[in-house]
């Protein structure tokens, strides 16, 4: 099992959710950040003082799946995530041991 | 005697003496001619001794300043709390901008427009850069023999003046220009408001004559804004992500806050139309309190039953509904047809901003339109309605329901054309020159960092 | 002359002739009969001219925003920034619907049955949907010959209707059904609120006559809503996770907001209570001014001593624990006794919320009892001391401390009997019938998503 | 007549014979001797009847409430928001604390010291305790013949005293220990302001005689606290991360509530210094709103045309800034001068909270100095320049524009050297007695948990 | 050494956060995160907008712990964490090569 | 490919991202969490209810590299983000098996 991590731009979360559940994947997780990278961002101004904002919001999408489901999942992100404007994100992809589902205490497969 | 209590006691006498004191901004300086400044004085202060009562200065100033209180923070929070946060200081600024803008205009020429002769559609330049007002210059009241200072007159309806089209950029809000804001908002206060304001309420207003029924400025103010933000709303287009993406409110706490603010603002617009602090203002001002109570339970009733769930947001929607229905109504209903009214208009407000508005399918962001139009015009036809003694109205000389309604039906029908009209001529004409709307990169991202440089919330 | 002068001119004349709108509701109009309108209109005006002050309408109507103001959006806020952020929508919805509901029924009966006729305990529906009351009816003054508009003291007294349920809800708020908290409101107004205001405010009420001195409502507001709420939590039980969950304020800048507003805004309440802006006024509103900050330095220094940190929630309730004490006592006490009553009302009032409520375990989520039940028991008993003259009281005739504090008490039991038993009986009714709480899993989650089906911030 | 209503009529002839209730704490109470207390009061009762207006009351009354709104929630709100959310809470926690510790001291001896008697630079203690004030005593207007009650008057003022030491305490915001904010504001009351104030207000003050024109008190309030704040803010040194680290206010959404809190609150400030609900009034509220629309078309003109974009911040500051420099003009000036003044105060102080400011690199948290030191001194000059007549302005006995500018300059000066002086002789000693800043290790991870033990925020 | 990933629902984090302390762990740290998966959303309604709200608030905790004591941080946290509703959410344990603590430089075993 | 995920202070940030920078790494990540472990909380108190609050504000920095510059990255967050003072946070680090740049469709060394 994989789980795949993704940073993406906010707006594009619904699109990329459709485009994995449009590929059987129905569980993932969400988390907001910050990223810092080639994008480059604002100055902010607040009478006197002037901030130049380097961090920019973005999501971080982080889906477990089995090994084999790996390339569709990370085919399905980059298409639905993609303005072709930098900043667009990054995929990382990373193995786990093992799975649980709480509620139930299937392992592996059957807790995704 | 000291010389600041001296200063302070003199000054009227000497104000008796000061021309305009820029003569070269002044259009139209009404000469100082006649009796030397000592008699004109001694005689202005006999007048206004006479004619104006300290309990009616005292309430017009707490209404003027009830009225700016439903501007900043009021409105810019009622409005501001319903955009995504990234656009919350759009919001903010440009309803503090406006006003700010409002306020200088009507100075230099606003009030002249609106208030000062001229025909039946618009005013004239005789008091441009309030040229000839001074603190003894006194503006009637509905009762003769009752005055109050023009300076406070001029305040009162300035804040009005204010108010007017920081309500229309709601229905835009999100996705229009900074510059482009303002610039509408000073061409439709000189095409649009100056005028209307005219002809409801000029000595000599056409509507005025026609025997309309407007107590507090339903047409001027709310018609009036609806329709000006309904047609930006159109020619301006969607918002990106309209119907697609999620768009929900980013803080209902701050439109709980702002409804608040304009529900005890509206007093002073209500009541403070009354011009004095008279028995009759009792009138409007329970009326204004109990059309507002029965429009929060009208919509939140008519939720319930629709939609399975009241929400908050229905409920200061219907609060604000409420409030624009009776503002045409207030010194004709009584407190039973004030309640009937402000429920109706809950109801019918709720079907517009839920069923209508999707059927057709615009993106009015804050549903001014569906508020403060569908609101005002039901407001002002049916103050053809409640005013009747019969439904505890409080009449009128030879009144008859058919007759007056459609009095008012001509008043909303002028408003209507007018404003729409002019709005469509004015934001077509920005739209080529200009261009209405940021590129899309900036409103992805938000209009506070784009266009003022500053995001609303740090962590 | 314009029609539209002419009209408002012409009103009051007109008014004269208007019967009740809707005899099919009224119980119990008052004939139209006697002289003729125009006389009677010519009469009304003249008595109106010669009783009413513009300056005492200017005040009272700005009084009657002022408490207004204390309920949306200053006690919304104060209440809405101690629970967590999923109950936020819930306490503002259901602060903002008992205002609209109560003001309804004010008008429908509640201002009959609290001011009009009746025996020593409740009025009569006399006035039921206002029947008889013209802009040209008028209410007495505390002074011989001082009247101001009825319309206007039905608004000022209709605001304490409004505020005094939604003061209750807070003792249990983030557990009780959206509906049945607005049932209760509604029974608890008709059942004790009206009667209690009846007793002590009533021309024939027993309290009024037994000699209880309660300047602004301190019983009839705050003891009453206190021990109502206090009941309504021990019955509806502890809020899920009580004892064992972290349950902060979610943002104590919502509560700073309120407890600003409600201070402002209390003036209303103590200083409008004198019905005229003559210089006794001055008195109430020192009083209410030091009273406040006496209770913040008290409850600031007493937790400073015992916590070792002062914190800003200690300082605003304090504030507010002030403000409560203060309530009855505005019109007797001097300043420095005010300032004296207050620290001492802070003191109390932060033992009580601290000390005794965690030594009995209850749950009274916002310390409605702690705040306003604890402070204004303490301000209706020091009320019979702070009135001494040899404390600097303004003294009362034939005064005696011991008796009149045992007057002031039995005030107090009444008050805290009569709310309580029929508190108890109106929450056991509803329990039985609707049950009061909604599922675990509903409270888990939040009333706001769940009962009105949003939420109050997205970022 | 029952005893609710007799004891209220009853009360004023009470008071006649009402001596000062803490005799041991009044320094020099007033003997209740002369005639007997009934006659006493009757007389009393007539002189209040004959120069006492109910409007005027009304209005004063309206106008300490909109002082106080300006401080609680207003100023806490400007400045909490400008600040980081670990340090919110104790924003509005010195705000707070210190508004209810200058009411407490003004009514023990702050009122006595900045009214009552004395020499030219300090009054004396002879109304400590507020000894001899009653009801009945009143206090004179700018009009032979108008008076106001005593009392009114002292809660007018007192909301001024409240006020000053708050707005200083932004200019040293997220640094200093709560207890040693509270001493200086103390402290630099009783060695600052009190006897500022007696120099401008009191009947035989300084720089009243002198001839200075200060209106609502921009010397006294604003020049006062900008230079306490700045000298603060430079021995306290500059906050750890500046310069260094971003430091973004947390939420210019509280930033705009509070600044249009302190828009409608400056009302009371301003035109409540007119002390009458009278025409000249009416001048001073049209130059309070165009002064500000005026600054705030000013701050962002020059923003957008400097920095490229107008922002909120720049806005909202550019009110203050406008509002700071009529605070002394505005009764002085005319509605065209009230503009131009408004302007040039939004770019003089844009210019100096930009580039000025940060070419000396201390640290003003909060540009207490830039907005309120340099917009009250820009103020204070330019009310010499607007008053001509020339100009619009009212004018001035045996005005002459050098002279008076002259004059003016004087009374900034003193201002500047005497707050100046003594609060960097009040906050040296503090800082060797207690230490001005808490730990790097509290200050970096906020005021709001180490010092009060609270957070402002929980999701 | 592992690092032990899990979802849960948000008012469970002391039982956990006591549970985990309970067998001697006694570092963690704490992420609001979204979630989709079965359990179901709710509509939120704005006036005339209706949307479907199908990500929903949850926690996610990340304890770097010796690979031996990964079944018995997993258990701790299925056994406080579960309600047996749908919606409780999943464990994944993933290696981890490397651990440091700043403070001191320590690494691996003695960095936790 | 490596993640190294390091727990700081939140006022260190600009320190680390500046360190980082400087070692020629130009892409990051941060979230927003809370801490458990040796540092101590406080207590906040709210009227009469007192919590002990043991989870204090952190930022979590993840930080995708080669794997050869693990180690120069380690210590660059070491060094930038220490106080000395306990709860200076952690560095966990572990290995990727994919990365890929979302505008680009680039992969691995290239994503970075
Ligand atoms: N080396 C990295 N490690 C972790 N996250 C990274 C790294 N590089 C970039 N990111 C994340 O990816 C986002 C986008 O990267 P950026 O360089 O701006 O544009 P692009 O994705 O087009 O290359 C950044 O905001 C950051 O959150
Ligand atoms: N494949 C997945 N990858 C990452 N997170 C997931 C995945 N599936 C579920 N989750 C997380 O677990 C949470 C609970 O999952 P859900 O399917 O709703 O219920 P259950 O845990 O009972 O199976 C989700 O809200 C989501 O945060
Ligand atoms: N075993 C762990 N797993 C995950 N995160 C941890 C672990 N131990 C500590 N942390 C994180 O590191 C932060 C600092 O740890 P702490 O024990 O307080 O101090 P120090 O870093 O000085 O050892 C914690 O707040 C937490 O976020």
């Amino acid at each position: 099992m994989k789980i795949v991590m993704a940073i993406i731009k906010p707006f594009k979360l619904e699109e990329v959710r459709d485009a994995l559940t449009g590929i059987g994947v129905h569980g993932l997780t969400v988390t907001e950040v910050k990223g810092y990278g080639r994008q480059k961002g604002h100055t902010e101004i607040y009478r006197g003082a002037e901030y130049a904002v380097s961090f920019l919001p973005k999501l971080k999408i982080e889906v477990a799946v089995a090994a084999d489901q790996v390339s569709k999942v990370v085919e399905a992100i980059t298409a639905s995530a993609k303005t072709g404007q930098i900043g667009d994100g990054k995929i990382f992809v990373f193995a786990i041991d093992h799975a649980v589902r709480i509620r139930t205490g299937e392992v592996d497969a059957d807790a995704l | 005697m000291t010389f600041k209590t001296w200063s302070r006691a003199g000054l009227p006498a000497l104000l008796g003496a000061v021309a305009l004191a820029l003569p070269a901004l002044a259009q139209d300086a009404a000469p100082a001619a006649g009796p030397g400044p000592a008699e004109a004085m001694a005689a202005a202060v006999q007048t206004a001794a006479s004619t104006v009562n300290k309990g009616d200065v005292a309430w017009m100033m707490t209404s003027s300043l009830l009225v700016l209180l439903m501007i900043v923070p009021g409105l810019a929070l009622f409005y501001g709390g319903l955009v995504r946060a990234k656009n919350m200081l759009s919001i903010l600024m440009q309803v503090l901008t406006i006003c700010a803008v409002m306020m200088v205009i009507w100075v230099l020429y606003g009030y002249s427009l609106a208030f000062n002769g001229g025909n039946a559609f618009i005013g004239d330049f005789g008091k441009a850069f309030l040229a000839g007002v001074t603190p003894e210059s006194l503006s009637d009241t509905f009762t003769k023999g009752v005055q109050i200072p023009e300076y406070v007159f001029i305040c009162f309806q300035m804040t009005f003046a204010a108010i007017t089209p920081a309500l229309a950029i709601g229905a835009f809000a999100e996705r229009i220009k900074f510059p482009v804001v303002i610039l509408f908002s000073i061409l439709w206060a000189t095409f649009v408001y100056f005028p209307i304001a005219h002809m409801v309420w000029g000595a000599n207003g056409y509507l005025l004559t026609r025997g309309a029924l407007d107590f507090a400025g339903g047409t001027v103010v709310h018609i009036n804004a609806g329709i000006a933000g309904l047609v930006g709303a159109i020619i301006a287009g969607k918002r990106i992500g309209f119907g697609t993406e999620q768009l929900p409110p980013h803080s209902l706490v701050m439109t709980l806050i702002g409804a608040g603010l304009l529900w005890v603002g509206w007093f002073g617009f209500n009541v403070g139309s009354n011009l004095e602090a008279n028995a009759f203002a009792g009138l409007v001002m329970i009326n204004t309190f109990v059309a507002t109570a029965g429009a929060v339970l009208g919509w939140l009733v008519i939720e319930w039953l629709v939609r399975g769930k009241p929400s908050m947001l229905g409920g200061v929607s219907g609060a604000i509904a409420g409030l624009v229905a009776i503002t045409p109504a207030c010194g004709s209903a009584g407190p039973l047809g004030a309640i009937v009214l402000g429920a109706v208009a809950g109801i019918v407000c709720f079907f517009f901003c839920t069923t209508v508005k999707n059927a057709f399918g615009y993106d009015d962001s804050l549903d001014v339109f569906g508020v403060h139009g569908v609101g005002g015009i039901l407001g002002a036809i049916a103050t053809g309605i409640v005013v009747s003694p019969a439904l505890g109205g409080v009449g009128k000389d030879g009144y008859d329901m058919a007759t007056q309604v459609m009095i008012q039906a001509e008043g909303v029908a002028i408003t209507l054309l007018w404003s729409g009209i002019a709005s469509v001529i004015i934001f077509t004409i920005l739209k080529i020159i200009f261009g209405l709307r940021p590129t899309a990169a900036v409103e992805r991202e938000g209009l506070d960092i784009n266009e003022h440089g500053e995001r609303a919330y740090h962590s």
